[in-house]
């Protein structure tokens, strides 16, 4: 039987229900595969582990994945079940923003840890300096919840569609009071969670071979849950040794991820990976050098030309 | 009980007063009677010295005046208090048996240490550092730290800082137990004058015989296991005593009469 | 096992060199520095090899001369964050988590009620879990360093604690019935006394708080911060895949991690030149 | 009881300092609350009820902290997820580890800095500079390469494995005050007392065994507790790498990024409890070494 | 350079040389000449004492021989090799001035530390352990801690540890410092049986001129600043001394020598 570990990009939640889903309901052993889910953490880069040979195959966002190329991790996405993008800037009006013009001056929640492209790409694109002062923005490097909105730290912060937005809700904030801009409405969305190998292991035929497999099994294990949202949630849930969440918190992020991932037979779309491509190469400074030139062979179609 | 009367003191006032003072130290294997039964009264101005057998209670009973240690039974009072006001009230200063000199603390500041606690100006702690070192002989010796010096010197340091501030009482636990003959003479002498020119009250344990009976107006005969009081001896020597007067019958007669007691004290006299 | 090898190949080095050295020049002061410094060399020397020779990714340990040329280059953006986190959160954390657990120590000692009633109480925050604290520090003291300094406080607060208690029963008893026989008041024995006895522990708890330090202040900056700072730069680095950039902000951390240490110490055999310890070395 | 009244006192103390806090802290909150409520003329004493049972409080009241531990460990089958004891076992299991691979690194670092200038040179500033480098920019490092090397070379399973790198992040944080306290201990016997081993030609591990490993007895013991309590830090920070898959690290990490604020005071005050144990526990082992070492009774 | 001719030694077999000994301590106020230019031969089976005015170097000088301190000037050799050598041979057995006990063992242990270094069995420890805490009567003792002892039975335990095991060479400072008289001159003749016994060497600090005079063959006499030898003197006593030795007149005649010697070491002569 052939294994395959699995890395992923974040602990176990609703935004990798495929996989738990997949190895749950026997998707993977159908395929005659072993697959090792590994829950990934606030300093676990997955591209680090793969590259220091602790996983076959890794979820990271597109961005991350292209800019651990171009420094010597040659990472090849093969499939990318997610076709949209969750990411947003959610505002408090009452701070004072309710457009883009309003940002000079106000202190932006941002996640780093190669969560932070899309945000300079955007901030390039408006032509806001990120350095403070009256006609920059101040930059705060947001821990990954959402207290700093709700302290009233920041103005803004990031929140994903799937989780955060929801927990802002939670806490009891109406939607009236927020300004919410989606990175994709604003021209600079990017792919998020795709899968990763390296590039050498590509060579190897039985390796392409396998990784169709997974592939398939998972994007089955995607489509599951999106019939199955409740079922899915609670096996997401089985699967998080913490016992921190909530079955209310995870079906909220099941039934938001599953409207990213729709629309996605597991191929890479390569309009949305130009789309991509260009917006980090609009974006090329110093401060945020994810890439600087376009980069070759970043994605492979033949994992997912056999499905 | 002993009460004496003084040789020297102009009236009759008990410094020290014991009554059936007792003192049982516990220890993982067993009690230790340390003293028993000790009755005694010191009077103001008496040179009272403590002699016998090692192990006999003296460093017990000197402690147990200082409240360092608490009697198990018995009363005991000091200038008619109880111990622990006495000592709140600075009444004695103490030469223990170990020098416990402060490593951090060179001689003059190991010297100074009851002073600044006392609330000496700097100059009279300067004029009093000066004058005790000179007494001991260590002058030059300001700068050193405890353990640059000799046993010897350490111990010498230890008598100038108990003799640097004005207590009426002295407790000195062989004081001059590491010195040479030489020396201790000279420190006997020093001592007798200082006594003689203050009107202090001593308690001075020794393992000298020549040394108990040349200095003091009482000596206290004591005993082990358990510690007590075996002998009390006044001396009629004159206050007024040169280092000669050790050749002379009378003095040699209380010594004869001390060494009785002590031998008295011991379970080996055959062997000896 | 290469690093095992490493690391014995440059102990010998040492050895030999301090063996043939130390008779002639003695106390020298350039040899204490030089024999480290040695040591060091060799680590970076073998370091350098074996992830050039290994063909190391560079995404998981850079070569030092990589490393270096990173350090060159970012001068500014060091200095910004050495400020940010050591002259800041380190140093006023620091100081104030020592002296409020050599503040506590001492009035747990002064008072039997307290000894009994806080005590435990201290055992209960010597392991405030930092990534728990961290969060909640940001909460009270938002994002800049005072939250940052919050966590330091502590960190720190409980080896200090410890150390002080047991240095203030460090005295012995000898030298306690002396003062006894004074009646020297408490602060009079405190201060003559039993503080000079614990300064031994006391820069103990002094020297491990440097460190303890220095990663609390890192650790914390992991939990939202303003976007200069040590810590900040390792984790966003990190996520960046610029590892040489983490290892610059790790070697300057090392380096000032050291000299306060280093001045620690060299207060300490100033302060306790009477311990054993120091009078024997 | 004469030893449990004054904690009970500072603990009351405490807890009515805190109440006090949550009524201060949590107020915006509420007071946003009631305006998005449109509820005006809240009595005072409504209010201070509110603040102190928010769902998502800044500052959690003891009731709720302790509510949360209670419904966390007795109410829970102490083997599954939701049980902190759970956590709390995972949690221990890595700092005993680490503690006793620390102390005795630690230890041994010591005796060797103590009985060798070259290595007391060589190794006491790497000693410091390697304290000095944050762990959590490490522990990547020590999870890939090590685990790897656990699970693959060694061929440990995964469990085990997950201990092992838990602990050695554990141990590396611990070591480090074992190590500073037991060379100053090391080095605390009098000139004298050497000297005696001196003229018996006492080899050094002798002089090591009777002399300076007793004498060194009260700095092993302070550094032991400060070292458990790193220990227990180390193998909490070392929880978030190895895939925060369980213990009080994860607990505490995975709480936070649901907001969990109850949840997250619970799993601080379990690992607090935790470490007051532990370091309760080095504390019995000193009295208890103490008195078979004649100690005076202060 | 004294070369003396043996009274007692069956050869004549140097234990201890010294030529030329010097020995300076560098402190943080300026050097102290501990030993200056001292010529000292001891041969096997002597009894040496040393006496001289506190810091004279006596401890110094103890201290050279047994390579705890490093002569600065000279040279020293003990049984014709190094001190450090000698040292490693277990030569020799060293009372120190101050007891020097470990506070975490009993006194019996305490006596036993030597004993286990040196490998003895354990039922040998015991029956050493038993005959010299005997010899120093502190038997019942046993298992006490040293704190909980008077400070004469500390400095009789740590008697016993150096008698303990079977050093050629016994180097001891002021071991009888702190005991009485009775005490004293039941282990001054006791150590005489010992030493007539087993041939032993014995350097010997004392204060006291007559113990100094009772026990040696030999009495070195030594003056401070610096610290020098001034006085060697010869003893023709017998080598089996009854206690009562001490009243013929030729050990008067001794001990006023030793006396002189004494006083003109001192500087404050006109004081006494
Ligand atoms: N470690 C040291 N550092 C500096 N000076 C020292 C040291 N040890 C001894 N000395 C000095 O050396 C001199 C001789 O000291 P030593 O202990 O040999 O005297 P001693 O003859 O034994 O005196 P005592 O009879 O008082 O014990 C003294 O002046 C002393 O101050
Ligand atoms: N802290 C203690 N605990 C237990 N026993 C003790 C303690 N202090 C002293 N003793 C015992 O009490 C007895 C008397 O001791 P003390 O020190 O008073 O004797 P001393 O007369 O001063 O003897 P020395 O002349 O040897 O100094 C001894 O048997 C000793 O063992
Ligand atoms: C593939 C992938 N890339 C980035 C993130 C980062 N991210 C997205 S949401 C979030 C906060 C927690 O939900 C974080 C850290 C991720 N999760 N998965
Ligand atoms: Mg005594
Ligand atoms: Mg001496």
């Amino acid at each position: 039987q052939d294994t395959v570990t699995l890395q992923l990009k974040w602990v176990t939640q609703a935004q990798f229900a495929g996989y738990y889903v997949a190895q749950a309901k026997g998707f993977y052993e159908e395929e005659g595969l072993t697959v090792e889910i590994k829950p990934g953490g606030p300093d676990i880069a997955p591209e680090q582990v793969i590259a220091g040979g602790g996983a076959d195959v890794i979820t990271t966002w597109m961005a991350a994945g292209l800019a651990a190329r171009e420094r010597g991790v040659p990472l090849v996405n093969i499939a990318q079940p997610f076709k949209n993008s969750g990411l947003l800037l959610t505002c408090l009006k009452e701070a004072g923003v309710e457009t883009t013009a309003d940002f000079p001056g106000k202190t932006l929640g941002v996640w780093f840890f190669g969560n932070e492209y899309p945000f300079y790409a955007w901030m390039a694109k408006l032509g806001y300096s990120t350095e403070g002062g009256a006609d920059g923005v101040e930059v705060l490097k947001q821990a990954f919840n959402v207290d700093p909105l709700i302290q009233k730290q920041a103005a803004c912060i990031s929140t994903m569609t799937y989780n955060e937005y929801g927990q802002v809700l939670k806490a009891g904030i109406t939607p009236e009071e927020l300004t919410v801009f989606n990175y994709r409405d604003e021209g600079v969305g990017m792919l998020e969670d795709g899968l990763y190998v390296l590039e050498e292991n590509l060579a190897d035929p039985a390796f392409v071979e396998k990784m169709t497999k997974f592939v398939r099994a998972s994007m089955k294990g995607w489509e599951y849950a999106r019939a199955n949202a409740e079922e899915a949630a609670q096996i997401v849930l089985d699967n998080d040794s913490t016992g921190a969440m909530t079955l209310e918190d995870q079906l909220y992020q099941m039934t938001e991820v599953n409207k990213l991932t729709e629309g996605s037979t597991g191929a890479l779309d390569e309009a949305d990976y130009q789309q991509t491509v260009d917006t980090l190469l609009s974006a090329v400074s110093p401060d945020n050098p994810a890439i600087t030139k376009a980069p070759e062979g970043a994605f492979t179609h033949a994992v997912t030309d056999g499905l | 009980m002993t009460t004496s009367s003084p040789t020297s003191a102009d009236r009759t006032e008990a410094v020290v007063s014991a009554t059936d003072l007792g003192l049982t130290f516990k220890t993982n294997d067993g009690d230790v009677v340390a003293l028993s039964n000790v009755n005694l009264t010191i009077n103001k101005g008496e040179f009272v010295s403590f002699i016998g057998p090692s192990g006999c209670g003296k460093t017990t009973f000197l402690r147990t005046i200082a409240d360092l240690e608490q009697p198990t039974s018995g009363t005991l009072t000091i200038n008619g208090q109880t111990p622990e006001n006495a000592r709140k009230d600075r009444s004695y200063g103490y030469v223990f048996q170990a020098p416990a000199l402060y490593p951090w603390r060179t001689i003059e500041k190991n010297i100074a240490l009851p002073l600044e606690i006392m609330g000496y100006g700097a100059s009279q702690q300067a004029e009093r550092i000066k004058r005790t070192m000179d007494l001991v002989n260590l002058s030059g010796f300001e700068k050193k730290y405890p353990w640059q010096l000799s046993g010897g010197m350490q111990q010498r340091a230890s008598i100038a800082r108990a003799l640097a501030f004005d207590a009426d009482l002295l407790l000195m636990d062989e004081p001059f137990g590491a010195l040479d003959e030489i020396v201790r003479d000279h420190l006997n002498s020093e001592l007798l004058k200082l006594w003689d020119r203050t009107q202090k009250t001593i308690c001075f344990v020794t393992h000298s015989i020549p040394e108990a009976v040349y200095l003091s107006t009482k000596i206290v005969v004591m005993s082990p296991r358990p510690g007590r009081v075996t002998d009390v001896i006044e001396s009629n020597l004159p206050r007024e005593r040169p280092l000669d007067i050790r050749e002379t019958p009378e003095f040699l007669a209380i010594a004869a009469r001390v060494r009785d007691g002590l031998r008295a004290g011991h379970s080996y006299e055959e062997t000896v | 096992m290469a690093l095992i090898a490493a690391w014995l190949f440059a102990w010998l080095f040492v050895e030999r060199l301090s063996k043939t050295l130390a008779p002639g020049l003695g106390d020298n002061a350039g040899l204490g520095l030089l024999i480290p410094i040695a040591f060091g060399v060799t680590i970076l020397v073998v370091w350098e090899v074996v992830t050039r020779a290994g063909n190391v990714p560079q995404v998981i340990l850079p070569p030092p001369s990589m490393i270096w040329a990173r350090i060159t280059a970012s001068v500014p953006t060091l200095l910004a964050d050495f400020q940010q986190t050591f002259l800041k959160a380190v140093l006023i954390g620091y100081a104030l988590g020592c002296g409020l657990g050599f503040v506590v120590a001492i009035l747990i000692d002064r008072s039997p009620f307290l000894k009994s009633g806080l005590l435990p109480l201290g055992n209960f925050v010597s392991a405030l879990p930092i990534v728990g604290v961290a969060p909640i520090m940001v909460m009270w003291f938002g994002f800049d360093w005072p939250s940052k300094a919050a966590v330091v406080v502590i960190m720190t607060f409980f080896p200090m604690l410890v150390n002080t208690v047991a240095g203030l029963n460090a005295s012995s008893a000898i030298e306690r019935d002396l003062m006894r026989t004074y009646a020297a008041g408490y602060w009079q024995t405190l201060m003559k006394l039993r503080l000079p006895a614990a300064g031994p522990f006391i820069f103990n708890a002094l020297k491990i708080n440097s460190t303890l330090a220095l990663i609390g202040a890192i650790v914390a900056e992991f939990f939202g911060t303003p976007i200069v700072g040590m810590g900040f730069r390792i984790s966003t680095e990190v996520g960046r895949m610029n590892v040489d950039m983490v290892w610059a902000e790790i070697a300057v951390a090392a380096v000032a991690g050291s000299v306060f240490y280093g001045v620690i110490v060299l207060i300490e055999r100033g302060v306790t030149f009477w311990h054993p310890s120091v009078r024997g070395a | 009881m004469t030893r449990a009244g004054p904690i009970i006192v500072v603990l009351l103390a405490i807890v009515a300092i805190w109440y006090a806090a949550a009524i201060g802290l949590n107020a915006p909150w509420q007071n946003d609350v009631y305006r998005r409520g449109d509820m005006v003329d809240v009595p005072f004493t409504q209010f201070v009820q509110d603040t102190w049972n928010q769902e998502k409080p800044v500052l959690p009241t003891a009731h709720q902290v302790f509510g949360e531990l209670w419904n966390s460990t007795a109410l829970v089958a102490p083997n599954k997820p939701r049980s902190l004891i759970f956590h709390a076992w995972v949690t221990f299991s890595a700092t005993a580890l680490g503690f006793v691979m620390g102390s005795l690194l630690g230890v041994g670092l010591a005796v060797l800095i103590v009985h060798n200038e070259a290595m007391n040179r060589s190794l006491m500033p790497w000693i410091v500079a390697s304290q000095t480098i944050p762990i959590l920019a490490l522990a990547p490092l020590i999870v890939v390469i090590g685990f790897n090397i656990f699970t693959g070379t060694m061929g440990i399973p995964t469990d085990p494995a997950r201990l092992m790198s838990k602990a050695i992040i554990s141990a590396y944080l611990s070591f480090f005050p074992v190590a500073v306290g037991m060379v100053k201990g090391l080095r605390s016997p009098e000139a004298i007392q050497l000297d005696l081993m001196h003229t018996y030609n006492a080899s050094p591990s002798q002089t090591f065994w009777k002399l300076r490993w007793p004498a060194a007895m009260p700095f092993l013991f302070a550094s032991l507790k400060v070292g458990v309590a790193a220990s227990l830090v180390g193998a909490i920070v070392g929880e978030l790498p190895t895939g925060a898959v369980a213990g009080l690290g994860a607990r505490l990490l995975a709480g936070s990024y649901y907001s969990q604020t109850v949840q997250i005071w619970a799993a601080l005050f379990a690992a607090s409890i935790l470490a007051a144990l532990l370091v309760i526990a080095v504390g019995v082992v000193e009295r208890l070494v103490n008195r078979s070492m004649g100690a005076r009774p202060a």
